[in-house]
């Protein structure tokens, strides 16, 4: 009887149950109930593993360890503030006729299924596993973005599958792959695809194999990450899907791809014995910082502008891991963290912000300090966090991962000051006027629900300020495991 | 400080207080005379001084406390200068208060509070008269530092009777620079002295005027002290002037016989200056206002020149 | 808070974390009665004053006394923030203390209900803003420094954004944060050569390493750009005259004085105390920029028509001056002349301090000014100290000061400045010894055009007679602001009159940064201020004002005495033309107008000349800043270029995006196939 | 019979690449859906054989799996999609049908070489046939760019996921049970949304071409 049981059990019953009763008014609280549970129990692994270490479960084929417990509590923290934040969200969805109650009930249990994969995702010890988990969260996230069915949103949803699903296919080959190499070194016997006896025995895999491998798993599962070039899909899916959505596929889904790619770049890096692995994700990550920064200044679009700078983050943490060493993987893990968190907190903000005016064009919205004070400082807060202000924790990230680019890796940081400083200048530009000046926007019949907002915020404050003794050893033993690159 | 030092400090302080009227008037005197006027008589600016001090003051009835104590001020910090220009000894207590960069100092005191008073009344004429009395500061102080410098290179110290003790008792010997320098020094004094060709004293004509036109609004015995104070600073350039390029017979430390020796000679000199300064004023013709910036830009390079020619010959 | 050196006892680092954590407190109070104005008023900001005079005091014993570390349980894990109160620290929390008092009781008199931010949030912002300022200083990791100087950036950004209805503030403002940002970023990579790859961020570490001369000078130049940024250092001065006209007057005064000198801390910290090398051309760069931003100020600001606009052009031209010290400092100390090092590095430093209290008072009172008159145009002013004594006898005080006249502190840099200049010759090397007398001529040149700025400054605005009507009914600063301005007053005369105690003061500083310093030659000689021997210069200002005041005095009553005091008003002469009026009088542009034709190359100037046909004549110019259109507006244009190009990426194929996803992966293959 | 196994699988193999290259030149959608089905008809064997000879019972399993899926009811459902939404015809593609061949060899030899020196290494009977695997992958993914319908787009993914079928039977014999389940769950799952998005797709523009999915591009809107 363990407790991961609960982990995986509630977000798949959940789904289950709102498929069934998910068009009800009552559905909203239920999603947040079984989300609650799945963080609950997420916490008591939690405790397990701080207790007494990385453990199997189920004839290894899950397997727990720091790296991805942590994961797994802020994927559940996240999903069930998503889910506090969503309620009287969708319901003025609902009352501007947007969602009828079948997509309501759809909506409902895909989210509670999509967290259930990303779950599985993290929790598996299978790569094939993580291979199948990632396609299944693929599929439901591609029904929760058309939920609206709007001729746009069907056609992001269209992209996202047919450009997510070829990539995924990349990956898989990649797999095949891996398995292949795995099989010469341990033979036929089936365990050949459990992470921990592959991670074993990384010395030994062929080099040619899983060089080759490692591409199509980079491109694979990089198009999930969203790594320039193969980032087109991610704007449209996350400014076309419901608020809710744009949160957890920049917070968390990403983060599940990257996840992946990690546990490979170990592999490759074991067997390959040369930076190779790390250098094709620096110039990935640089690629897509600077890429994603001048994308970013020509937005007009305030849920395309917000989805681009998860691109440019999820660059900047792919440039940390690719560095390697146990500063920038302790750096990298740390943006992980704080971006899951302000991110979805600015696209709860701009959730609010958007109903108000009634439109995700910028230029449309302003002064949001005069119709509601907390919606309009959760808004500036956020962008001043997620452009790298301290006292937030992006900037403690970003510092170390500059001051270590800057000896290690001089030639990236030109870029990296390019792409952070575009950044900074087009989201400031653009924010500004929506929370100063004069308002032209009209207060909702629904209260926001602003407590996850300045909670994610507080907790990226203390990211950046003092980082809890506990978390601050899972990061490290994560760094760690994911090995100091020489 | 000696006895005679308190003594030379003393008397160099009355002599710039009497003196000053005389050279005003000497100058004057000499210009008649080169244009064949009939002159008033050498002594005149005194009468002047005292005709004015009986008169009743008549002021602007809106006019500031600031326009009514200027005058005094400028007045003072025009003693002040000529007390610590070595003029008959380089032994003067009150030198190593102020040396040549407070010297500058000083006199830009001054020129702020004169200008500042012609602003306060807000006629038409005592704004432009302030503009452009600023316009030939900001040229004329920076020349006049560089020329002070170019002499404390040469003797390592900016404090003026250092400077002067070393001009005159060193072996004599000639510094290219200084010639320079002396070049630059004469524009700046005529300029700082609303003198031809820069500024005419002795008309009222709106197109040239720029000290006139400061004080214009004056009268009674702020007219006066504003009056003596520029005697007293044309005095004051004329013996730095002459302490610098001419230091000759400017008694040392504790040696009366050379103090008294100094006076004659100190008289000799101004009185050579001031016709030397009227035949310059005969001879040369006043220039437009914005010709001044010009003009004094070529004394600043000038004095900049002298410098680097300084630094060229490793002197100092 | 818990210190190294003795456990336990209460020690200056803890009283300074106690100041500053007071300052957080009100704050939050300031939060806490958001709306109640009278509170915040009246008791918030005085206190937060008491506050700085308690700084003031823990700095100047912390001065003299050994360097004091203190460790907070905050941070990075491995990287607690590390605090180190040295004597530069503690020279920097004079300066912040000694202007923050002042200006606080000013700021408590001049927050008036109204627009924009609530008063309880400017006043968290506010003393946030003192807080940070005094943790950049006091910071010994780059982690806290840097969230210190964030934090700085980020709450005088809301300050200055307070009134945020107007949209060319809020442009002000992004201005400002994205300058400061772009530096922060720079200072960062600064850091990061400095920690030469130890991955410790200490600054003890960054001492200890010993960096190759390229790398050393990658770092300097980073640091120079980045603090300069935040200087206003030619050519990243825009902000400056943008940001401070935008904020409130008390934002504006602790921004120049002290925010600035904040940034040059910066790159004293850097170039003296982290990095161990010093090269010769370092020191020229930086004497190059200082002169160029400082002759560049002076000259714009002579031309200003806005009160505040002209006061920040002289900020950035004090901030030239000050960095000339700097490069001048750097230069002799890598010739390893230790003295004259020492010499410049305090004129500089006494530039900053008396800076700050002259620009913090002249900032005041354009507050106060702005206040009675609800006008900030220089052309519309007049005729003020009639109406408000206070405000114009205090402002006198600092524009004298910062005209660089004696008896003031102003004077007392430039001398020291010019003086430091004319021991330059015995360089080693010919061609810096040339390079002399021009740095000499054009700090002259710069003084006496700051002059004939502060008379146009003082003179417009107090002096002749008002321009509007409304201003015959401006009233005088209330209790509060006269306060603060006292105070600030005080300090420019003591800052004037007492150089030896002041240099007694930034003694230890120089002693530590280049080991050199003025104390003895100034201890033994008690009235006169010393540079290096008696023969060489002296200057004694308290003489000096005696001196004047004497004769002053004597010659008063002497006329009195000898002749009479009658005195008659009249209307003043009119010349024969009875009809002149106010606007009659020199206007500010006027003022600046030979100035404008002198230096016309340094300006962008649009003029509307009138012609003899017109119904109504009007003669306009507008003069604007060239590096604006030679530098920022390409920069801008460039990015938007490219972004456009980039934009061409997603053109919404998606057999186009699968194309790219193909070719990559191709390439990829290829790549690894090698 | 042993020896001759290499041998078959490789005709096999070769069956499959030849029918993605007629997938490529193929323009009548009926006929597209008939050749893929029939690639699947040759996976299906080559699994079956391989199972048979290596006598590895998930072989079976996994070819039973692909020949529900791939060779019945795929097929069987996009028939029945393109006559509810009658398209018939994929006229215009975005190449020329002969350049996209030319490409196509190229990326074969591509392949080919890229496979070459792992093929070395694998000791599976069918190793060799890992380059035709990535080839058919390459050329499948050249048709998804090259057809501007969404079907034939659709079959070119699916055809994508035959490639890699194959390539795991032939060079791994057979992945995990568990994952050849969650993969043909994926792949039953995936394709049921995509049928239903078609509908979707073509209640909104009246008609499944693609470039009425064009309208989100970055043109500052």
């Amino acid at each position: 009887m363990n407790v991961l049981l609960f982990v995986l059990g509630f977000p798949l019953l959940g789904g289950v149950a709102l498929a069934l009763v998910g068009h009800k008014t009552y559905a909203r609280d239920v999603n947040v109930l079984f989300s609650l549970g799945t963080f609950v129990a997420a916490c008591v692994m939690t405790a397990q593993v701080i207790n007494d270490g990385p453990f199997f479960v189920w004839g290894n084929q899950f397997f727990i360890d720091p790296l991805n417990v942590f994961l797994v509590t802020l994927t559940a923290f996240v999903g069930m503030t998503t889910s506090i934040f969503s309620r009287p969200y969708m319901r003025v969805e609902q009352d501007h006729g947007k969602m009828t109650p079948p997509r309501m009930r759809l909506y409902h249990s895909m989210y509670q299924l999509f967290s259930f994969t990303m779950l599985l995702g993290f929790t598996t010890n299978n790569l094939g596993i993580v291979w199948v988990a990632m396609e299944a969260a693929t599929l439901t996230t591609v029904l929760l973005v058309s939920v609206y069915r709007t001729p746009s949103s069907l056609e992001a949803a269209w992209k996202y599958f047919i450009l997510c699903g070829v990539g995924i296919a990349q990956a898989l080959f990649g797999t095949i792959l891996v398995y292949m190499a795995a099989d010469k070194v341990l033979g036929a016997e089936s365990a050949t695809l459990l992470w921990t006896n592959l991670s074993a025995i990384k010395g030994e895999l062929d080099s040619t194999i899983m060089s080759l491998a490692f591409v199509f798993l980079l491109v694979g599962y990089g198009t999930k990450i969203g790594l320039v070039p193969m980032h087109s899909w991610l704007p449209d899916a996350h400014a076309e899907g419901p608020t809710p959505v744009s949160a957890v596929l920049s917070g968390l889904l990403l983060n599940v791809a990257m996840y992946s790619v990690l546990r490979f770049k170990v592999l490759t890096d074991g067997a390959v014995g040369t930076q190779v692995a790390g250098q094709l994700m620096m110039g990935f990550g640089l690629l897509s910082v600077v890429v994603a920064a001048f994308f970013l200044s020509r937005q007009k679009d305030v849920k395309r502008m917000f989805s681009y700078s998860s691109i440019e983050h999820m660059g900047l943490i792919t440039f940390a891991f690719g560095m390697g060493g146990p500063i920038a993987n302790f750096a990298g893990l740390l943006h992980m963290t704080v971006h899951s968190l302000v991110k979805s907190a600015i696209f709860f903000t701009v959730g609010h912000a958007t109903q108000k005016a009634g439109t995700q064009v910028m230029s449309e919205i302003r002064g949001l300090i005069k119709v509601n004070p907390t919606v309009g400082w959760g808004l500036m807060l956020g962008a001043m966090a997620i452009v790298g202000m301290p006292p937030f924790g992006v900037f403690a990230s970003e510092f170390l991962i500059l001051t270590t680019a800057m000896r290690e890796h001089p030639w990236a940081t030109p870029f990296l000051f390019m792409g952070l400083g575009v950044t900074f200048a087009s989201i400031l530009l653009r924010v500004l006027p929506m929370v100063f000046g004069d308002t032209t926007l009209k207060p909702l019949a629904h209260p926001p629900a602003l407590i996850p907002v300045f909670v994610h915020m507080a907790l990226g404050l203390v990211l950046g300020l003092s980082i809890p003794p506990y978390l601050n050893g899972w990061y490290v033993q994560a760094a760690a495991m994911m090995g100091a690159a020489p | 400080m000696s006895a005679l030092g308190v003594f030379s400090q003393f008397l160099a302080l009355l002599l710039a207080l009497l003196l000053a009227p005389l050279l005003t008037g000497w100058v004057n005197q000499c210009r008649h005379w080169m244009q064949n006027k009939s002159a008033p008589g050498v002594l005149q600016p005194y009468r002047a001084l005292h005709k004015l001090f009986h008169k009743d003051s008549v002021m602007a009835e809106h006019a500031s406390p600031l326009y009514r104590f200027a005058p005094y001020l400028v007045f003072s910090c025009m003693l002040l200068a000529s007390a610590i220009i070595p003029t008959l000894s380089t032994d003067l207590p009150l030198s190593p208060a102020a040396d040549a960069i407070a010297l500058v100092g000083l006199f830009a005191l001054a020129r702020v509070f004169i200008s500042l008073a012609a602003m306060d009344v807000g006629t038409a004429f005592g704004t432009l008269g302030a503009r452009r009395e600023m316009l030939v500061g900001f040229l004329a102080e920076p020349a006049l530092l560089m020329v002070l410098f170019c002499a404390s290179m040469i003797t390592g110290s900016t404090s003026l009777t250092a400077i002067v003790e070393t001009l005159a008792h060193r072996d004599f010997a000639i510094y290219p620079s200084m010639l320079l320098a002396g070049v630059a020094f004469t524009m700046v004094s005529l300029a700082e002295n609303a003198r031809v060709p820069v500024d005419n004293p002795d008309t009222h004509l709106e197109l040239t005027m720029i000290h006139e036109a400061m004080i214009l609004e004056y009268s009674a015995r702020h007219l006066a002290l504003m009056e003596w104070a520029a005697s007293l600073k044309l005095f004051a350039y004329s013996c730095a002037g002459l302490a610098l390029f001419f230091p000759w017979g400017v008694a040392e430390a504790n040696s009366p016989l050379a103090l008294l020796l100094a006076l004659p000679v100190l008289l000799l000199k101004l009185a050579i200056g001031g016709a030397l300064l009227a035949a310059f004023e005969t001879a040369s013709a006043k220039m437009r206002v914005f010709r001044v910036p010009e003009f004094l830009g070529t004394a600043f390079l000038m004095a900049v020149i002298g410098l680097l020619v300084n630094v060229l010959l490793g002197v100092g | 808070m818990n210190s190294m050196t003795v456990p336990g006892a209460w020690i200056h680092v803890d009283w300074v974390l106690l100041v500053v954590v007071a300052w957080l407190v009100i704050g939050m109070l300031g939060i806490v009665a958001l709306r109640r104005f009278r509170f915040v008023a009246t008791v918030l900001f005085p206190v937060g004053a008491v506050f700085s005079i308690v700084l003031m005091a823990v700095a100047l014993s912390a001065a003299f006394s050994s360097p004091e570390l203190a460790v907070l349980p905050l941070g990075l894990p491995q990287l607690p923030f590390h605090l180190r109160l040295d004597s530069l620290s503690a020279f920097f929390l004079l300066l912040i203390g000694g202007v923050s008092a002042g200006v606080s009781a000013f700021a408590a008199g001049y927050f008036r209900q109204g627009e924009g931010t609530p008063p309880g949030l400017m006043c968290l912002e506010y003393h946030v803003f003192l807080a940070s300022l005094a943790l950049v200083v006091m910071a010994d990791d780059a982690y806290v420094f840097m969230v210190a100087w964030e934090t700085m950036a980020m709450s005088s950004f809301f300050l200055v954004i307070s009134n945020h209805r107007k949209p060319e503030i809020r442009s002000a403002g992004y201005l400002y944060l994205l300058v400061a940002h772009v530096g922060a970023l720079a200072i960062l990579l600064c850091f990061g050569v400095l920690q030469a790859n130890t991955g410790d961020y200490t600054f003890a570490n960054m001492r200890a390493q010993h960096l190759s001369p390229f790398w050393a000078s990658i770092a300097f130049v980073l640091g120079v750009f980045g603090f300069g940024a935040k200087a206003g250092v030619l050519p990243l001065h825009a902000w400056l005259p943008e940001a401070h006209p935008a904020a409130p007057s008390p934002v504006s005064a602790l921004m120049s004085g002290v925010m600035l000198k904040i940034a040059l801390y910066g790159i004293l910290r850097v170039s003296f105390d982290l990095l161990q090398t010093h090269i010769w051309w370092w020191g020229v760069l930086l004497m190059a920029l200082g002169l160029a931003t400082a002759l560049f100020g002076v000259v714009f600001s002579t031309v200003q028509t806005e009160m505040k606009r002209l006061l920040a052009y002289s900020s950035i031209e004090n901030i030239g001056l000050m960095c000339a010290g700097f490069g001048l400092a750097l230069l002799f100390l890598s010739y390893g002349m230790k003295t004259y090092a020492a010499l410049a590095l305090t004129a500089a430093c006494y530039h900053m301090l008396s800076h700050a209290f002259f620009k913090g008072l002249l900032f005041c009172s354009t507050g106060a000014v702005m206040h009675a008159t609800s006008e900030r145009n220089l052309g519309k002013l007049g005729g003020l100290i009639r109406y408000m004594p206070w405000v114009a006898w205090s402002t006198l005080v600092g524009a004298l000061a910062c005209a660089g006249l004696p008896p003031f502190g102003g004077f007392v840099a430039e001398w020291l400045l010019l003086q430091s200049f004319l021991f330059t010759t015995g360089l080693p090397s010919s061609f810096l010894d040339m390079l002399v007398p021009v740095t000499a001529a054009l700090i002259a040149l710069i003084a006496a055009l700051s002059g004939y700025t502060m008379v146009k400054y003082f003179g417009v605005i107090f002096l002749g007679q008002p321009r509007e009507e409304k201003l015959s009914h401006a009233h005088d600063a209330g209790l509060w602001e006269r306060l603060g301005m006292v105070w600030l007053v005080l300090g420019c005369v003591m800052l004037g009159l007492f150089p030896n105690q002041v240099i007694a003061v930034i003694d230890p500083l120089t002693q530590r940064l280049v080991h050199g310093g003025m104390a003895h030659t100034v201890a033994e000689s008690s009235w006169l201020l010393v540079p290096v021997s008696i023969e060489r210069a002296s200057y004694a200002p308290f003489i000096f004002l005696l001196g004047v005041l004497a004769s002053f005095g004597l010659v008063f009553v002497l006329v009195r005495k000898l002749y009479h005091g009658r005195l008659r008003r009249v209307p003043p002469w009119d010349c024969g033309y009875p009809f002149q009026n106010a606007r009659m009088q020199d206007t500010a542009e006027g003022f600046g107008q030979p100035i404008r034709q002198i230096f016309e190359l340094f300006f962008r100037m649009t003029r509307e000349l009138p012609q003899a046909s017109d119904a109504s004549p009007r003669y306009a110019v507008k003069v604007e800043d060239p590096l604006w259109y030679w530098l920022y507006l390409p920069v801008a244009r460039a990015v938007e270029w490219i972004s456009a190009l980039v934009g061409l990426l997603q053109q919404g194929r998606i057999a186009i995006y699968l194309l790219y996803s193909f070719v990559t992966l191709i390439v990829m293959l290829l790549v690894v196939k090698q | 019979m042993i020896k001759f196994v290499p041998q078959l699988v490789n005709l096999l193999a070769t069956i499959i690449l030849l029918l993605s290259f007629a997938m490529i030149a193929q323009r009548r959608i009926v006929t597209l859906i008939n050749l893929f089905m029939i690639q699947g008809a040759a996976l299906v064997a080559a699994s079956f054989l391989l199972g048979y000879v290596t006598n590895q019972p998930d072989l079976y399993v996994s070819g039973a799996l692909t020949l529900v899926l791939k060779v019945i009811f795929i097929p069987w459902m996009l028939h029945r999609v393109i006559r509810k939404l009658n398209v018939r015809w994929d006229v215009e593609t975005l190449f020329n049908i002969p350049t996209t061949m030319l490409v196509g060899i190229g990326l074969v030899i591509l392949a080919f070489s890229l496979a070459a020196p792992v093929a070395k290494l694998s000791e599976t009977l069918a190793g060799g046939s890992l380059g035709i695997a990535l080839a058919c992958i390459l050329l499948s993914f050249m048709m998804m760019i090259t057809r501007s319908k969404a079907v034939p787009q659709v079959i070119g993914f699916l055809s994508m996921e035959n490639g890699l079928i194959f390539a795991a039977t032939a060079v791994t014999n057979g992945m995990p049970m568990i994952v050849e389940f969650g993969v043909a769950l994926d792949v039953l799952v995936g394709v049921l949304i995509l049928g239903v998005f078609m509908f979707q797709i073509r209640e909104k523009f009246d008609s499944l071409d693609i470039h009425n999915l064009e309208t989100l591009k970055d043109d500052r809107s």
